[in-house]
């Protein structure tokens, strides 16, 4: 009965929320306060009932698979539901003082719709996150990339169309390479549910290209390199809280779907071979990623390349977690450091809207003086860079730690030295950003003040990453709580 | 940028690897056919496309019915879309069709809406006749008035997000199940839900032939593209 | 009507899915590109609906079928949307195709921002 | 035998004008061979005993989606001949 009605508070709520403020566009802002209490609710109820009972089913409809769909809270749904949440709330609070500071037409007709595609784009997550099936997976992974193509679109100057249009029809092709998977397995299993698919095994060549269609099409949207390109310009020229919405949380609602079918429904299909290329792409996203980050001469620029290298840390999770060996450390080391990532990215983006705002640009070298206007700024800029480089005692720390042990119980040298040269990097592109805003320049040209509700946003989720490593060991017995059957070796380590 | 020919070289690969899976595929397939049919009974309405879309796998629809919001406020979101201009040859030809085509097509929107529970149609087809009788006004001129009254396009745009997410709210309530419908309401609530959510979708597909927010009269938003008379 | 041959369907399923990709890879025009995700999706629709014909029993799998309305909705959708955002960028830009060259990203930041003061 | 050369014939016209409203030179034509298109689609979904489909592509896949193509279309034509130098923001 929790389950039920904290899909209600998740799914329907927002949804609701979402129609109410096109409607009426006025009161969008205390709409989506209303609908963040009731997914905070839901939320803390959920995590209470899977720590305490395992998984939950809902079967919508009362029919079950394969005839209905079922929605399903287990430990990784509910982590990630809770990494959206804390990141959403905080948009949401941060974003009720963005819109507002301009006073034009412009400026009001942006804050309208803001929070109608924002409320759409929280009520896909979380319908993501709880679903079961595939084909119910394709509608809320279209909905999600509509609502966030039309935030990005939403600064609407010459960049971020053209950037919003390249990324709609990116978007679109790659849910459409999806979609024929799901028909293909389908047509092979006459099921679409997840768990019904993980029981069946089958191994006929149909599911192979169908997992090889879909996992095209989600790594498309996960913007896993060589399908990255997309992801820089949309990233950088959207509204600040709109690439803190995109970087942290809508590239990882199809890395969640990736997950769901190679550790769940196609497990059988798991080799090393397929882990080690998967984490193979990763490990060059890492290194394209970070060089370009250094490269770049504006801020929001780097971040952006900043998140191509961050995706790729993710995908190390697949030949981590794959082997029976240590599995779980790498999956929950992966999923930490998911989880700090979207913290500190988000706490970045506000950062740099932030500076944006008040400096009138963010070219990196003309950054001087910056920290003397906006120190609670560029405090928390420092923290969310503790996380995103990996030092202790920061959640990217514990995430990365996780996945080191893994490498070196499994004997991947190789991935170990990956992962640190990886880390050298970050670390060189964010010490030059503060290098620059820390040098006390001639003067602190600060335009426009900021509200402190902006600066502080962005502070408390850079602390939550910063000093999240105290406490991994939370969402490691989350994670393991509601491990879902079909991963033995995950919930106890154990050979399969 | 990768040349034409490697391109079609892997669209061709492409074209092999999915020919090849599709022709594995059993030739008689597993499908949910039988699962379907058996429960019609219980499903409130007696054609089987019916039951799935809204009973059986009515969640999906539930988001559907959102995403089409979706798209017609992110195409609102770019601004103020334009009149489509009035070819003055053409118009009396175009209001004589529209006066013997207008009714036909409401009343084929209704049909389509109450032959969906045991025959082929439902609330898509019909929102989509509706969505096409409104494009029809637009392209007529006759649509002015009603596209400047924005706020009651907003209620009936959210209308049928509201109403299906309203009756899954209830449903929870009722039966502990959402969209688990009581024995017996089944047809009813279907109808209810269908009803709401043909306005939506023949106002949603309808407008987004403007190709943006309704153009507005006197007052020009600065996002509004350049009004051109013809 | 005797039932067709689902193999040619089938084939047929996979040369639309293609063509619409090859298209959508190898042109430049955004209204041909639209159009191209349309071809593409009907390919798919193609297949869910010739494997529900298939179905064993007097009648075709209804679920396949609900699944490609959904689709065909939500593709249609998607086509209003492009086109709206394709007329906004050529507005914006003179253009009715995206550069191959701005993903180097030269100019960012939200452009608005500049004008705000 | 009639069928089968029946369905030959049309799965050849639905990928032909596929091909042909993609890239055709003349956008305008391109447009209502993909209106036709859609409605071959139409015709291939009756025969596959799918007529929920076949009432929907009719009236979306092919209809609306032709009737926003069409007026897309127009608008860029105009646009283009407008000429309107491109603006670099969005505000004026």
């Amino acid at each position: 009965m929790t389950f039920a009605w904290a899909i209600v508070l998740l799914v329907l709520l927002p949804l609701a929320a979402a129609a109410l403020s096109f409607a009426f566009p006025r009161r969008g802002g205390w709409l989506a306060a209303g609908a963040a209490v009731g997914i905070g609710v839901g939320t803390a109820q959920l995590i209470r009932a899977v720590l305490a009972d395992g998984a939950q089913i809902h079967q919508v409809g009362g029919w079950g698979a394969p005839l209905g769909i079922d929605l399903r809270a287990d430990g990784l749904a509910v982590w990630m539901l809770l990494v959206a949440g804390i990141n959403g709330a905080a948009v949401a609070l941060y974003s009720s003082r963005y819109f507002g500071m301009e006073r034009s037409e412009e400026g009001r007709h942006r804050e309208r719709y803001f929070w109608p595609l924002f409320l759409f784009l929280w009520t896909a997550l979380n319908a993501l996150f709880l679903s079961a099936d595939i084909f119910n997976l394709y509608v809320t992974l279209e909905m999600l990339g509509f609502a966030a193509v039309m935030l990005a679109a939403l600064a609407g100057g010459r960049d971020a169309l053209a950037a919003a249009m390249r990324y709609l029809l990116v978007s679109l092709s790659a849910s459409l390479f999806y979609l024929l998977g799901v028909a293909l397995v389908y047509g092979q299993c006459g099921t679409v549910d997840l768990r019904l698919l993980a029981a069946q095994a089958p191994a006929q060549p149909a599911p192979w290209v169908a997992l090889a269609l879909m996992t095209g099409g989600l790594a498309t949207k996960t913007a896993l390199l060589p399908m990255h390109f997309w992801l820089p310009p949309a990233h950088a020229s959207a509204p600040a809280p709109v690439s803190a919405l995109l970087s942290a949380l809508v590239v990882k609602g199809s890395f969640y779907i990736l997950l769901r079918l190679w550790f769940e429904a196609f497990q059988v299909r798991m080799t090393p071979a397929v882990a080690q290329a998967l984490g193979a792409l990763g490990a060059a996203a890492i290194l394209w990623g970070s060089i370009s980050a250094l490269r770049q001469a504006r801020l929001k620029l780097l971040i952006a390349h900043s998140t191509v290298a961050q995706i790729g840390y993710l995908f190390l999770l697949f030949p981590r977690a794959a082997s029976p060996k240590a599995g779980f450390l790498g999956w929950s080391g992966g999923l930490i450091l998911l989880g700090a990532h979207a913290c500190a990215k988000t706490a970045m983006f506000l950062t740099a809207g932030n500076i944006l705002h008040a400096v009138g640009h963010d070219r990196i070298k003309d950054l001087e003086g910056v920290t003397r206007g906006l120190p609670v700024s560029m405090f928390a800029f420092g923290l969310s860079a503790l996380s995103l480089v990996g030092l202790p005692p920061s959640g990217g720390f514990a995430g990365k730690w996780l996945l080191l042990s893994a490498g070196v119980a499994q004997g991947q040298w190789w991935w170990i030295a990956m992962v640190l040269f990886g880390s050298l990097l970050a670390a060189a592109y964010v010490v030059r950003v503060l290098t620059h805003a820390f040098t006390s320049g001639s003067k602190p040209a600060i335009l426009n003040p900021i509200p402190p509700v902006m600066e502080w946003t962005a502070l408390v989720l850079a602390i939550v990453a910063a000093g999240f490593g105290l406490a991994a060991f939370w969402p490691a017995e989350l994670l393991r709580a509601g491990a879902p059957q079909a991963m033995p070796f995950l919930a106890g380590g154990a050979a399969p | 940028m990768i040349g034409r020919g490697v391109i079609g070289i892997c669209s061709l690969l492409l074209m092999g690897a999915l020919s090849w899976a599709a022709l594995s595929l059993p030739a008689k397939p597993p499908g949910l056919a039988k699962a379907s049919l058996d429960r019609l009974g219980e499903s409130g309405v007696a054609h089987p496309v019916t039951a799935v879309l809204l009973n059986y796998r009515g969640y999906d629809t539930l988001l559907e019915v959102g995403v089409l919001l979706l798209a017609l406020a992110g195409a609102w979101s770019l601004g103020r879309g334009e009149q489509p201009a009035e070819n003055p040859q053409s118009r009396p030809l175009l209001l004589s069709l529209l006066r013997v085509l207008l009714p036909m097509l409401l009343l084929a929107a209704g049909h389509l809406l109450w032959i969906g529970a045991f025959a082929p149609g439902g609330a898509f087809q019909g929102g989509a006749l509706l969505g096409g009788a409104l494009v029809l006004l637009i392209l007529g001129g006759l649509a002015r008035r009603a596209l400047k009254r924005e706020r009651c396009l907003r209620a009936g745009l959210a209308l049928g997000v509201l109403v299906f997410a309203g009756i899954a709210a209830v449903t929870m309530a009722l039966t502990g199940g959402l969209l688990q419908y009581p024995p017996g309401a089944g047809g009813a609530l279907i109808l209810v839900i269908e009803t709401a959510a043909m306005v939506s979708i023949g106002l949603a597909l309808g407008l987004l032939y403007l190709g943006g927010q309704p153009p507005e009269g006197a007052r020009r938003s600065l996002l509004a593209t350049p009004p051109d008379h013809a | 009507m005797p039932d067709a041959d689902y193999r040619l369907y089938l084939m047929a399923s996979a040369a639309i899915f293609t063509i619409g990709f090859y298209s959508m890879l190898t042109q430049a025009h955004l209204l041909r590109r639209i159009m191209a995700f349309n071809v593409m999706g009907c390919g798919v629709f193609l297949l869910f609906i010739t494997l529900a014909a298939r179905a064993p029993g007097p009648v075709p799998d209804p679920v396949p079928h609900a699944m490609v309305l959904t689709g065909i909705v939500v593709s249609v959708c998607a086509t209003g949307l492009a086109l709206a955002l394709a007329g906004r960028v050529q507005t914006v830009t003179g253009k009715t195709e995206l550069e191959p060259g701005e993903d180097a990203g030269g100019r960012s930041g939200a452009a608005h921002h500049g004008s705000s003061a | 035998m009639i069928w089968r050369s029946f369905d030959w014939f049309l799965l050849l016209a639905i990928v032909g004008l596929g091909w042909r409203s993609l890239n055709d030179r003349d956008l305008f034509r391109a447009v209502i061979q993909f209106i036709a298109f859609g409605l071959l689609a139409a015709v291939a979904w009756v025969r596959l005993r799918a007529p929920d489909v076949a009432l929907a592509e009719a009236a979306v896949g092919s209809g609306l989606t032709g009737a926003l193509l069409l007026s897309a279309l127009a608008r860029m034509r105009r646009r283009e001949q407008q000429a309107v130098p491109p603006r670099t923001e969005a505000s004026e």
